[in-house]
């Protein structure tokens, strides 16, 4: 049996089943159960991706899944959280991302939820590439609504 | 001898993703320069975050022999 | 084959599979997917839920969920929504609610998911009856974030 | 004949979920209290949001013979 399946920060090169990242978050207390899911979106900006590449560097990243999940724990202590992330070669519509979140009451799993994204988008070593039909390039900083002039996580964001 | 990580662009523009440094006690900044000596194409080193032993550290801080030391491009996971 | 399964707003007797509501919000241009899931709960301030039963009138709980999904598209013409809801008797952590929003960014599908599921608290006939070791009840209004202190939805809740 | 609708707590008072009024036209108010009167142990319309073929209604509303009206107490979906 693969150990991998049990570990609840997880980078893969294989695709991402949302069920098995939800059941690591399963809990008799839990009310409610939010899963964040980021998939490969062909149009942006109109340019058309023709598919991604994801490259990590595996051990850190799965460190710092870890310590996202330790600061929800910390505003959250009844949450349990669990995050897949797919690294490889991925087509239009696939899964890179689930992070699932299962807290006692709804309020906290969307916070939880929220928060984990965009921490991802800031400390977890990932990068992409994306491929175009006359193009590729390394993707920089993904942030929807952030920005670090210096491309650079900030003190407290490596607290 | 202190063992140096490169991803995404920056891999590609060395033209490879780990190389040995021979050296026992190096900052951050000394590592930057060896390597933009022998890699001057790595300007992206100048916006990396610098990790050693998978931890992100500074510029000033040191690295020791049998550390792994890497440079982490702006990331764009999710 | 059950048509019920290209349902985008159902109620059901069955089992909800999660994979399947999501399977109804995919899209090309979909980056972003959140799902809210609801589950049974054990404990509740203090008390322990031995099981639920769901009741719902079901034509009309059906077009309340597609209503919903209707105000999504107003503010996210982009977004994709379905919405699954379980009736009949539900164990401890069973799946009594599955939401999916697709958008092409992050922060409409939380938007969106958190509507959601705010508004099937508000205007979704669906009925909920606790049983406890000492007693059982059907439950009111469970809003988390607002009270109707005449137990109706507003006026404009009804728009 | 008008067909009413009762739901939860409302359908376990009365002991049954439907019943049939012989009525051509009846408000919402009407129809409560028509209802009051046969089970009284239905105080719980008072708290139940009136609906008219699944659209949510108002008291004054009316309902016609071959019309649905349901009453919906406080919704605990979710």
């Amino acid at each position: 049996m693969d150990v991998s399946i049990n570990k609840h920060f997880l980078i893969t090169n294989e695709a991402v089943d949302i069920q098995e990242v939800v059941d690591k978050v399963s809990d008799r207390n839990a009310g409610a159960i939010n899963t964040f899911i980021g998939t490969v979106r062909e149009m942006t900006k109109g340019k058309k991706t023709l598919y991604l590449k994801y490259d990590a560097y595996i051990p850190m990243a799965e460190k710092k899944l870890e310590q996202i999940g330790d600061e929800i724990l910390k505003d959250f202590p009844e949450a349990k959280v669990a995050i897949t992330h797919r690294i490889g070669e991925l087509a239009i519509s696939d899964i890179a991302v689930v992070i699932a979140v299962s807290t006692p009451h709804r309020n906290d799993a969307f916070t939880a939820s929220r928060y984990a994204i965009e921490r991802i988008k800031e400390i977890v070593p990932i990068w992409k590439k994306e491929h175009w039909d006359d193009g590729e390039k390394w993707m920089g900083d993904q942030l929807e609504t952030k920005s670090y002039p210096s491309g650079k996580p900030s003190e407290e964001d490596l607290s | 001898m202190i063992k140096i990580l490169l991803f995404a662009e920056l891999a590609e523009k060395a033209g490879k993703g780990e190389i040995e440094m021979d050296a026992n006690t190096k900052t951050i900044y000394e590592i930057k320069n060896s390597l933009l000596k022998v890699y001057p194409q790595l300007t992206g080193l100048q916006t990396a975050m610098p990790a050693i032993n998978e931890e992100y550290a500074e510029e000033q801080d040191e690295a020791k022999s049998g550390d792994t030391v890497a440079f982490i491009p702006p990331v764009s996971g999710g």
